[in-house]
């Protein structure tokens, strides 16, 4: 019974949040609407562009031709700026390689090293590639890439870490361990200093 | 038109119940959903066609209630198919503990059942399912009825695929580990046995039987083929057992065949591609059933599978003497 | 071609210059999208001639006609050519390239040069993939299952570079894509206001560069794998086939997404405009698209139901599977909303949505079976799944495709084709796709699996309606080839909205000039405000001003 | 091309079709991001190889991990992470209008590029005398169980990361060509700072695959 119940259990966040983005149009609707009849016809009249047969009428004058034009006169970042990034860089490049040599056991040596990975990245994405003062649609689109990989990697992992819950024998490399345990030896496997020696 | 008979073969399996269900529940709601959209289509067209004086009024854009309902009402039926599904999955899939184990191993184009409980291996090459028909012997896989049983596939070189329509089953058989299914037969009785994983050149003469036999005969068969198992091993069966007959010719004067022909080969100058010769004696022969790579014959692509470890060395010696005989001079044994 | 001009007597696009050189390199996207098109077609019939083969082999019991190989090899091509030569460039490429700067109200796309890269790129990708063809073709099916693709003789890796290129290709379009619709709106022209069709390209683009780079890196892996060995696919050196098999089908099922986003936009279109109504339910659509784009790269794993994939990750991805269907159940019953109190006038684009929402109905529902898991391990890889997907691919995209082409043809060659001849092929391609598909769904769920060229006698009468079907359905499109051409070089001139849409593509001339506009248009309400009663002038919304 | 008349003078540079330099500038820096999302993605493949076969033979993981020379791998990351601080300098002495300045930071930031690669050559010879070859060929005998795969993923992923630094270095001396003849401007310069986007990513995904292969233990 434990496995359909954590199969559940995972599967309410999923659906929760996909619940959303699949309702998205009516949920949409359905808040405009109630706002708009709250704050009066007009207030939400950007987002209720389509009303049928009635041609919108809009108070202020036609929205301005020329799309928002970012200031021209954004001046350059200061050099120290740059030369404090590259420091926490160096700094954090030290701490990571330091970290691995702790001999941390596998599980935290793995978080830790991602969580300043990721803390690098970040800097390097937010400074050395303007995103910090560009615009939000960089941050989007870099945004999306990164659910997309997430969504690669988890749901993949969910298949190859769960094949042998059920059954023992189909764990991945079962027929490769029974070979081995037969004294046969499948082509990749090299046993430790052996291989060279025959 | 609607029922299981019409689009499904007879469901023989006791653990696959639902599906068939399932199939006709889905097949209904396509065809009401079909009606009543393309319906709706069809009588908007014509009523609204251009030029028509159907009343028209406004235009409504967008209706909250409808675009609600229409978003409901899918999901929850979407709901009831995806429970409906996983719960028979779940059923039809994970093995009662005490199944009979049967090991199913797919090959370059023929099947091995291993019985580890009776210490016997049926093979399922096209030759061997002749005959076995004309000597109205059980055909391919065999298996008793109302057991559960429970089939543990590997594959020893592409991936191929277990589907039997009868059983409502399918697994792939993946080299690098084992795969499982399971059923319980109720009806004996021959039926059809598929690879549907595409695995090269004979994919669509992989195909073999299941035969479903009363618990008394299967015994029977059981011990029959224990005794044959014993049997000093004889050079044609192990030939026609392990497919070699799938790419090889050995009848004279008999071209075509994957592999070059057997007929007279052996004492014979073989050319080979890398253009030296090499006389066919016993050990080339040896070597080219353990390592078939390591001299490959002029003309022909280097794809023969390596027998090396499952070929006993008992097996080996007689398929070695059958090749042998199978030449003019020896008097060319059949 | 004729010299239809402009009223201030500027030449069309396609008489602006002459020669071949003024074709292969122009930047202008209008005729980059001729271009495309001239290329799908032609790689369709190819495509189209290999499915022939088949279905003739198909046509008896015993593998009579041609033997194992060539067999394996036909279908191998006919399914390679068909998704990654047609029907993934065919819409985004063809029509998107065309109309996306028209009905946005600018000059072209965001970069031209780019947009004829992608085109050259496309090419050089063909070619590989023919070469590879000339060198005796590889037998691996379109998808290069490993370890079959890894360790078969043949020219795989010939194919498997035409590939890698061919995605670079269609990301370069998409990036173009996104970056257009962002950046070059007619001024007025908000979100809210936006033609469907830019919706869906907008959604197909984001999903083309979201999904397509993993094709590209399993292809090199694969290439590596065969030239190196590095034994991530091979399982002798430890690798895991079903790896593979997550890797391919988290591009391929995104990839189908491409290929039906691009259809539900056209029909969205095409609705509107022949209804002479506003369409229904704008928002749900459009939001519908962004759905589909971003929950169809969850759901890749219900191609491995059978495959040795955990049954846990089964259960998820089947659960996931289902919520696919919502959006898309969306569009369709909207579509048919709009219909509701129209004007519909049966022309032949709208003969080509009324087949497209038959058969995608029938398609996407065959899909629900397949994604429920009892059943789907009883169909999977068979004739079932065999007719889904032609019923999806075949059946909804490319008959969307051509009824686009039908819809834009106008105003591609500023001719218009004869439109009962058209009628009365698209009733005819209707019927033989029917006649086609319609058995293979009963052989499947009966048993007779995929890619086998020799099948047990008792499916051979279905097999042999099938092929009647096949032949027919072939004819009938090499009809609407021929009236399609006939009408573009010899038809009577076209006016210049001869559907009266709304959008902006129908503002410009027929066929338009060289830079779309002569002004800059300005948009102050939705394309689709069309009048109650037809004949009355419809809403200002688009005006076209200096 | 017809007369185009516009509210200000339009600089030649801007292409017929768009409407201001703004908005030339602002698609190309949306367009850059949009491509390097793209290949974030195509490195993602790698990524999810390493992670899966990781978590399936975590021995082989951790014995091939120490045959990794550790130290060649922190000096290619702070190399690598010069280089980027050069290339955003670089950026910066072209938005000051500081023409020789931004060209030397341009040749530095390629010279940093041969850097890299001359270690990343030391390393990959050092193995080959141990005899570590990709996957089949794999003779070395001092890892133990899956080794040939271990090794196919880091040179897969090694080569190419390398192979988008030599890209990355011909763009560089390409646009510092330009930048010397003037052809990219102060106003002008999105062609500037895609390269330097470019080159950000690849330094990017060397921060990412640094630790993953040399020091996860």
């Amino acid at each position: 019974m434990d496995i359909i119940l954590n199969i559940l259990v995972c599967f309410g966040l999923i659906s929760v949040g996909l619940a959303f983005i699949v309702l998205l149009p009516v949920v949409g609707n359905l808040l405009v609407s109630v706002f708009s009849t709250v704050y009066g016809e007009q207030a939400f009249s950007r987002f209720k562009g389509i009303e049928s047969g009635s041609v919108l009428v809009t108070p202020e004058a036609p929205p301005p031709p020329e799309p928002k034009v970012e200031d021209h006169g954004h001046q350059p970042t200061p050099l120290n700026v740059y030369l404090a990034v590259y420091g926490a860089l160096l700094v954090l490049t030290v701490v990571t390689v330091g970290v691995s040599e702790l001999g941390l056991i596998q599980r935290e040596a793995v978080f830790w090293a991602v969580v300043v990975a990721t803390m690098k990245g970040t800097l390097v994405v937010a400074w050395f590639m303007h995103m910090k003062g560009g615009p939000a649609m960089n941050r989007l689109i870099l945004g999306t890439t990164l659910f997309f990989m997430l969504i690669f990697f988890t749901l993949t992992m969910a298949d190859l870490s769960t094949r042998d819950t059920i059954f023992e024998h189909e764990a991945h490399w079962t027929t490769i361990k029974e070979a081995q345990y037969s004294g046969a030896k499948p082509a990749g496997w090299s046993a430790k200093g052996t291989a060279a020696a025959e | 038109m609607f029922d299981a008979q019409f689009w499904l073969p007879e469901s023989v399996n006791a653990l696959a119940g639902g599906v068939d269900e399932l199939f006709i529940f889905v097949l209904w709601v396509t065809v009401i959903s079909l009606a009543l959209v393309l319906g709706a289509m069809i009588w908007f067209a014509i009523r609204y066609r251009a030029g028509s004086g159907g009343p028209r009024g406004s235009m409504p854009t967008h209706n909250m209630a409808l675009e609600v309902t229409w978003t409901l009402v899918p999901t929850a039926i979407l709901g009831v198919i995806f429970f409906w599904g996983t719960r028979d999955y779940a059923k039809m899939s994970i093995p009662a503990g005490d199944a009979m184990e049967i090991r199913v191993m797919g090959q370059k184009w023929f099947w091995n059942f291993d019985y580890p409980d009776y210490g016997v291996r049926l093979q399922a090459t096209p030759e061997l399912d002749e005959k076995n028909e004309t000597e109205g012997k059980p055909v391919g896989l065999v298996v008793p009825v109302d057991t559960s049983v429970q089939l543990i596939g590997s594959s020893t070189d592409v991936l191929h695929s277990v589907f039997i329509p009868a059983f409502r089953l399918k697994k792939d058989v993946v080299p690098n580990r084992y795969t499982t299914t399971t059923f319980v037969a109720t009806e004996p009785g021959v039926y059809d046995f598929f690879c549907t994983e595409y695995c090269g050149t004979k994919h669509s003469n992989m195909i073999t039987k299941v035969t479903v036999l009363s618990k008394p005969d299967f015994d029977a068969y059981m011990e029959e083929a224990q005794e044959a198992a014993e049997g000093p091993a004889d050079g044609a069966t192990v030939f026609a057992s392990n497919g070699c007959a799938g790419c090889h010719q050995v009848r004279e004067g008999a071209t075509g065949g994957l592999g070059p022909s057997l007929w007279g080969l052996a004492g014979r100058e073989e050319a080979l591609n890398t253009g030296e010769k090499v006389l066919a004696d016993d050990n080339y022969l040896r070597e080219s059933i353990e390592n078939p790579m390591a001299k490959v014959v002029a003309g022909y692509d280097p794809i023969m599978p390596s027998f090396a470890g499952r070929l006993s060395e008992e097996e080996l010696t007689a398929l070695v003497v059958y090749m042998k005989q199978l030449g003019p001079d020896a008097g060319g044994a059949q | 071609m004729s010299a239809a001009t402009d009223q201030n007597q500027e030449p069309s696009y396609l008489t602006a210059s002459t020669g071949w050189k003024s074709w292969l390199f122009s930047v202008d996207h209008k005729r980059i999208g001729l271009m495309y098109l001239v290329a799908t077609t032609i790689f369709m019939i190819a495509g189209g001639s290999f499915a022939g083969i088949i279905r003739a082999e198909l046509f008896t019991a015993a593998g009579d006609l041609i033997d194992a190989d060539t067999y394996n090899r036909a279908f191998t091509l006919h399914g390679s050519i068909m998704v990654f030569l047609v029907i993934i460039p065919a819409t985004p490429a063809v029509l998107g390239n065309f109309v996306l700067p028209l009905m946005l109200g600018a000059k072209d796309v965001a970069f031209p040069r780019l947009n004829l890269a992608s085109f050259h790129i496309y090419m050089a990708g063909a070619t590989l993939l023919l070469i590879s063809m000339i060198l005796g073709s590889f037998d691996t099916g379109w998808t290069f299952y490993t370890p079959y693709s890894s360790t078969t003789v043949g020219p795989v890796a010939w194919a498997l570079t035409g590939v890698f290129i061919l995605g670079f290709s269609s990301i370069l379009t998409g990036l173009n894509f996104i970056v257009t619709i962002h950046k070059m709106r007619a001024p007025g022209m908000t979100w809210m206001r936006l033609p469907l069709m830019l919706w869906a390209l907008y959604a197909t683009s984001a999903v083309q560069i979201l999904a397509t780079p993993v094709l590209a890196i399993t292809v090199l892996l694969l290439i590596v794998e065969r030239s190196i060995g590095i034994g991530i696919f091979d399982p002798t050196l430890g690798g895991d086939p079903v790896l593979f098999q997550h890797f391919f089908w988290f591009y391929s099922h995104p990839a189908v997404y491409i290929m039906i986003l691009p259809a539900f936009g056209i029909v969205s279109e095409m609705v509107a405009v022949h209804a002479q109504r506003p369409i229904f339910g704008y928002k749900g659509i459009a939001f519908s698209s962004l759905s589909i784009a971003i929950i169809g790269s969850l759901v890749w794993g219900h191609h491995m139901f059978t495959s040795g994939q955990s049954i846990y990750s089964s259960v998820l991805f089947s659960f996931l599977t289902f919520f696919v269907a919502i959006p898309t159940a969306i569009k369709v019953f909207s579509w048919v909303a709009t219909l509701y109190k129209g004007h519909v006038s049966y022309t032949p684009p709208m003969m080509y949505v009324f087949s497209f929402l038959a058969l995608f109905m029938v398609g996407g529902l065959t899909g629900v079976v397949l994604g429920a898991l009892s059943v789907d391990v009883h169909l999977h890889d068979t004739y079932f799944v065999v007719a889904h997907f032609h019923y999806v691919m075949m059946g909804s995209a490319i008959i969307a495709y051509i009824g686009g082409l039908h819809h834009w043809w106008p105003k591609m060659f500023g001719r218009m084709y004869p439109q009962k001849l058209a009628n009365v092929t698209s009733v005819l391609v209707f019927i033989s796709f029917n006649l086609t598909f319609l058995p293979m769904f009963l052989v499947g769920s009966r048993g007779m699996p995929r890619r086998y060229y020799e099948y047990i006698a008792s499916y051979q009468t279905l097999n042999q309606i099938a092929t009647v079907g096949a032949f027919l359905l072939g004819a009938s499109l090499f009809v609407t080839l021929g009236y399609l051409i006939y009408g573009a070089i010899w038809g009577p001139v076209a006016s210049r909205n001869p559907w009266n849409g709304l959008s902006l593509e129908w503002r410009t001339a027929t066929p338009p000039i060289e830079h779309n506009f002569h002004g800059q248009p300005t948009v102050s309400g939705t394309p689709y405000d069309y009048p109650v009663e037809p004949g009355e002038a419809p809403g200002e919304a688009v005006g076209v001003t200096k | 091309m017809s007369a185009k008349e516009s509210t200000e003078e339009r600089p030649p540079w801007v292409a017929h079709f768009f409407a201001s330099a703004d908005q030339q500038r602002s698609a190309a820096n949306f367009g850059m991001w949009l491509f390097i999302g793209q290949e974030v993605l195509f490195f993602s493949g790698l990524f999810m190889a390493y992670i899966a076969y990781r978590w399936l033979y975590p021995d082989t993981w951790l014995s091939g991990a120490d045959v990794l020379n550790k130290w060649l791998g922190a000096g290619n990351t702070v190399v690598l992470l010069t280089s980027s601080l050069t290339m955003v300098l670089a950026v910066r002495e072209l938005e000051l209008n500081r023409i020789k300045q931004s060209v030397r930071y341009l040749w530095v930031t390629v010279a940093f590029g041969f850097v890299f690669l001359g270690v990343k050559a030391v390393e990959y010879a050092s193995k080959f005398e141990l005899g570590i070859y990709p996957g089949a060929h794999y003779e070395a005998g001092e890892v133990e169980g899956m080794a040939g795969l271990f090794f196919g993923i880091y040179y897969t992923l090694t080569a190419l990361h390398a192979l988008h630094v030599i890209i990355g270095m011909g763009l560089l001396a390409w646009v510092a060509i330009l930048v010397k003849k003037e052809k990219v401007t102060a106003e002008n310069n999105s062609l500037l700072e895609n390269i330097g986007l470019y080159w950000h990513l690849v330094d990017l995904v060397w921060i990412f695959l640094f630790p993953m292969l040399y020091l996860v233990r």
